[in-house]
């Protein structure tokens, strides 16, 4: 499946939609194809009914979570230095919002290809984190989109039934986003080390004061 | 003629019922604790560690050098290296696991420590009636509790046993070659010893 | 069980207070149930003895092992992989070996090949003969068919030990090849299992076939269509019940499964009664790749030399490995950031995505039925949850 | 009664016995579980049950699907947050006397997923466990071993003295609270009274100034 062509192919049938192609770097050159929030659904119902992509079988949705990170990199810079044109090094700090990010595998089960990457991003991480649901579409997405916004906190809209699913209705975190802090509920560790040890400990200090 | 398929599967039944007396492919129970069954080699427990000779202390092949402890996915080992040296199995001088500790009511068994330790040291037990009503004190081995003679990996383990003495053997081998070398220019010779580079990926338990 | 979750309370339909015949039951099975195959639960609605309404409800074995592989190296996942469907680890271990292996590009053996497609069909069988062995537990079979299919599963973890160590958590498969060689006598004592075998489905066969309640217990009970089936991303026998022809064994070809012979039963009507006899044919085929391949097993290395089991770390980039697990499609989504631990490592479990359907399999049947149609979709929670 | 004279007897086909031991003999000889899986460990239970290892040969046939009936809880495999008030009710609704083994590494302390936010690190945090089976999995014997061991701490608790059996001593509870489900955690995260107890003994535990330091032998 040509990457390259599913991508002209969509534009040609959803007009106006926004589409990407981001490269994998790995060797299993699996790359994805990101879509704009709008269409998605849109997009969806195209490769799902689309005769000659036909991909009907959504096999696996994931939710990823993206931290806000910050590179730096040295870069050369040719600065008026005391009126003599010098080249300086300088250290240029990129600093990348982050990002939450649903992943499908689609593959087809009448053609037997596939697989096909889609992604979808809602805008933040913190409070404008909806996607359109793609249940409507492939009814397999059903217990991974609420999975996912059990885990990692996407509110998918056009979802049946959006609840929690792995964790209890009162659990109020999102526990599969990188910066969850999870309760410190460590005792006495027999073999702690690291970060068990500095748990179990604190854990120990805070009983004490009790 | 309803009924017939029942009565074809009590047929079945019977057949087996009377097969058990006589079949051995029928699995029939094996009376434990009087009886047991056969020990498979490759079974794995939980770690032991191994020693040289019959002083546990002094013929000790862990060197504390924590891989295991860092590789351990549950890290249910918790080792504390020695501030001085002591001389191993070759002479050299190494450290020793000041302390070290394995959590069994942590442990996963899968011997991914036996993989990773490059000085043959670590190995997997069968013994398995450990049950206890004690979690803390009975759970938790230390050093002594977990240190087992050489002679009798080699009971529970033979092949691998075997293989792992060879291996150790053809070290030594290397060692002593190196030393009777540099011994000729050089008498007093410090070891600070290299790691010994066994291949802990293919290792067999 | 009295504990009613909130979210179930909003399952409870208005007329539910009123009182009379025409009331309708909310029960909760689970998550302590004899037939949920651990702690599943299913919030049903009945109207006497006919089910309305069925949602499931997950996670009371969500061990969080999708997080604790995110803050581990990629060699310490393995042994977290077999306690995913912890019937048959060695399949799960080549689901995740498969996927780190084409998120870093590596090629095995011939040798270690032919073990995992050997050690797979193995497992596929021990899991299909205990699958069918609690499904007629389940329709009241108590006993015999069980234990048959334990002792014949206890000759194949034996198997397991001798050549992993352990019973179940087998630990044993490791991206670039395998753990160990197989042990002196191990092939010999496989292919007499094997042989073996064949007598233990005759006699399953014989035990159960034409049995009427059997019969009238399964046939057209929780009839599964084409077309749902390939809409709610159903895979493994199920899927196959159900006439779609999609085994990823033969999809994908992963590993060396080109060079078998064999062939991938097919149901016609999607019923509890072909999921059970696709499971019992798919026994025998694994049975024919089983003897090929004990055939023509080469000797050779067993691990990619080139690879680092410890210290691994993969080219940033992401990669989506599956193979067909006795219980469907089981895949892992790994990502990595070039760190020693993967930056997203995920499951996709087929046990769970399977139980999609099974709201719309129990519609309108009995609650007797409900049970032996959830034990036909075949989960375990291990993965359900994971 | 004097052992040796008990012997003679016996010899002589005259069986004698006292109360105490009858009445042990009873509870140790119909140690009923409860049909009770969690995870992994559940599977191996299940074949501890079966043809090859049956133990029925200690009494345990009778695998009760409901608590009222049963006197044994075997926890065998993960206990998650999610499922622990379940686990605490069930153990409340069984009737005295009752026994638990926890089966595997996970019941006893959280095993290999004790890192994870949503696993109850040890049973014991909200019940009291009797005997505890190390591995993952316990192999089936070893839980037959853990069944004799069970057998061998019932045959020698004494009926009457301070250290009767819990069902013995009105005082002594045999229900336990059960957690709730809380925003970030259970509520309350351990019952406090019965993890004292547990820790008390521990030489190097929780209770001693010497908390976590390294043992020195």
């Amino acid at each position: 499946m040509n990457l390259e062509k599913i991508k002209s192919d969509i534009e040609a049938a959803v007009p106006g939609c926004r589409l990407q192609i981001i490269l994998n770097g790995s060797p299993s050159g699996q790359h994805s194809l990101l879509l704009g929030r709008e269409h998605a659904v849109e997009i969806a119902r195209f490769l799902r009914d689309d005769p000659e992509l036909r991909l009907d079988y959504c096999s696996n949705v994931t939710g990823v979570d993206w931290l806000d990170s910050e590179t730096s990199e040295k870069v050369k810079v040719k600065k008026l230095v005391d009126g003599v044109e010098q080249e300086v090094e300088e250290v240029r700090k990129t600093r990348t919002p982050g990002y939450l990010e649903a992943v499908y595998h689609l593959y087809s089960m009448e053609k037997k290809h596939g697989p096909l990457v889609l992604r979808l991003r809602p805008e933040n991480r913190t409070d404008h984190v909806t996607l359109p649901s793609l249940t409507p579409v492939w009814r397999s997405a059903e217990f991974q989109e609420r999975e996912i916004f059990d885990l990692y906190g996407i509110i998918f809209e056009g979802h049946p039934d959006l609840r929690r699913i792995l964790m209890w209705d009162e659990f109020e975190d999102h526990p599969m986003r990188k910066d969850y802090v999870e309760p410190n509920d460590y005792e006495y560790e027999p073999t702690p080390h690291d970060a068990v040890l500095e748990k179990s400990k604190q854990a120990r200090a805070i009983e004490g004061q009790r | 003629m309803l009924g017939e398929g029942i009565a074809k599967g009590l047929v079945e039944t019977a057949r087996n019922f009377i097969g058990s007396y006589f079949s051995k492919n029928r699995l029939t129970t094996v009376q434990y604790p009087e009886e047991r069954l056969p020990q498979i080699e490759a079974t794995r427990d939980f770690p032991f560690l191994v020693y040289d000779g019959d002083d546990w202390q002094a013929g000790m092949r862990c060197v504390g050098c924590q891989i295991c402890e860092k590789e351990c996915p549950p890290k249910c080992i918790y080792i504390e290296k020695s501030k001085d040296k002591k001389p191993d199995a070759v002479g050299k001088l190494q450290f020793y696991p000041a302390v070290f500790n394995i959590d069994v009511s942590v442990c996963m068994s899968c011997q991914i420590c036996v993989e990773v330790c490059p000085f043959e040291a670590i190995k997997m037990d069968t013994e398995f009636e450990l049950s206890t009503d004690n979690r803390f004190g009975g759970l938790l081995w230390d050093k002594a509790r977990l240190s087992k003679p050489n002679a009798y990996y080699g009971k529970v383990h033979p092949t691998d046993a075997a293989a792992s003495d060879a291996l150790l053997a053809e070290e030594k081998a290397k060692v002593e070659a190196k030393a009777k070398a540099a011994g000729e220019t050089k008498t007093n010779s410090e070891l600070t010893s290299p790691p010994l580079a066994t291949s802990g990926a293919t290792s067999k338990q | 069980m009295e504990m009613i979750a909130p979210a179930a309370q909003e399952l409870i339909p208005n007329n539910a207070a009123a009182t009379g015949d025409d009331a309708l039951l909310e029960i909760s099975l689970g998550p302590h149930h004899p037939s949920t195959h651990g702690v599943f639960r299913m919030d049903v609605v009945l109207d006497g003895e006919r089910v309305v309404k069925l949602k499931p409800v997950f996670g009371y074995l969500h061990r969080n092992h999708e997080k604790i592989a995110e803050g581990a190296s990629y060699l310490a996942s393995m042994p977290y992989t077999d306690r995913l469907d912890y019937i048959g680890s060695l399949t799960n271990n080549w689901a995740y070996a498969l996927a780190v292996e084409k998120l870093a590009g590596i090629q095995i053996p011939e040798r270690a090949e032919y073990i995992r497609v050997i050690t797979a069909e193995l497992t596929r069988l021990q899991n299909h003969a205990s699958t069918i062995g609690f499904l007629t537990q389940e329709m009241g079979a108590s006993g015999s068919p069980l234990m048959y299919s334990f002792r014949e599963r206890e000759k194949i973890l034996d198997l397991f030990e001798s050549l992993t160590g352990s019973r179940m958590m087998c630990n044993y498969m490791r991206f670039g090849g395998c753990r160990v060689d197989l042990p002196a006598g191990w092939l010999d004592q496989t292919r007499k299992v094997v042989a073996d075998f064949p007598g233990f489905l005759d006699e399953f066969e014989r035990l159960l076939e034409g049995n009427e309640i059997l019969l009238a217990r399964t046939q057209g009970v929780g009839v599964l269509s084409r077309e749902l089936a390939i809409q709610a991303g159903v895979t493994g026998p199920i899927l196959r019940a159900s006439g779609v022809n999609y085994d990823i064994r033969k999809v994908d070809r992963y590993g060396i499964y080109d060079r078998f012979d064999f062939r991938v039963p097919l149901g016609e009507h999607g019923d509890v009664y072909d999921r059970y006899m696709v499971r019992m044919l798919e026994m025998r085929e694994s049975l024919k790749i089983l003897e090929q391949a004990l055939r023509d097993i080469p000797s050779g290395p067993i691990m990619d030399t080139k690879t680092k089991i410890r210290g691994f770390r993969p080219k940033a980039g992401e990669a989506y490995g599956r193979i067909e697990s006795p219980k469907g499609e089981l895949g892992f989504f790994l990502i990595s950031d070039g760190s020693p631990n993967p930056y997203r490592y995920r499951v996709r479990p087929p046990s769970l995505i399977n139980l999609t359907v099974l709201e719309d399999m129990c519609l309108g049947s009995n609650v007797s039925d409900t049970i032996v149609i959830f034990g036909t979709i075949d989960i375990v929670l291990g993965e359900v949850d994971r | 009664m004097d052992l040796e004279l008990k012997e003679a007897l016996s010899r002589q086909g005259i069986f004698t016995t006292t109360l105490e031991e009858l009445y042990n003999w009873g509870r140790r000889s119909s140690v009923w579980p409860l049909t009770f899986g969690l995870a992994c460990c559940a599977i191996e239970m299940i074949a501890t049950s079966m043809a090859r290892y049956d133990l029925a040969r200690f009494g345990a046939e009778v695998f009760r699907p409901s608590p009222r009936q049963a006197d044994l809880m075997i926890v065998a495999g993960t206990v998650t947050k999610k499922m622990a008030p379940q686990v605490v009710r069930l153990y409340n609704q069984m009737p005295e006397p009752k026994y638990v083994i926890a089966m595997g590494a996970c019941a006893i302390s959280g095993g290999p997923f004790k890192q994870g936010y949503n696993v109850l690190k040890g049973i014991d945090r909200y019940i009291p466990v009797d005997v505890h089976i190390p591995g993952c999995p316990p192999r089936p014997e070893a839980l037959m071993d853990a069944f004799i061991t069970l057998q061998k701490k019932i045959d020698a608790q004494s009926l009457t003295g301070a250290d009767r059996p819990r069902h013995l001593n009105a005082e002594e509870p045999s229900e336990f609270i059960v957690p709730q489900y809380g925003a970030h955690d259970l509520e309350p995260p351990k019952n406090v009274k019965l993890w004292n107890i547990i820790t008390k003994n521990i030489p190097n535990g929780p209770g001693t100034a010497s908390d976590n330091e390294p043992r020195k032998d």
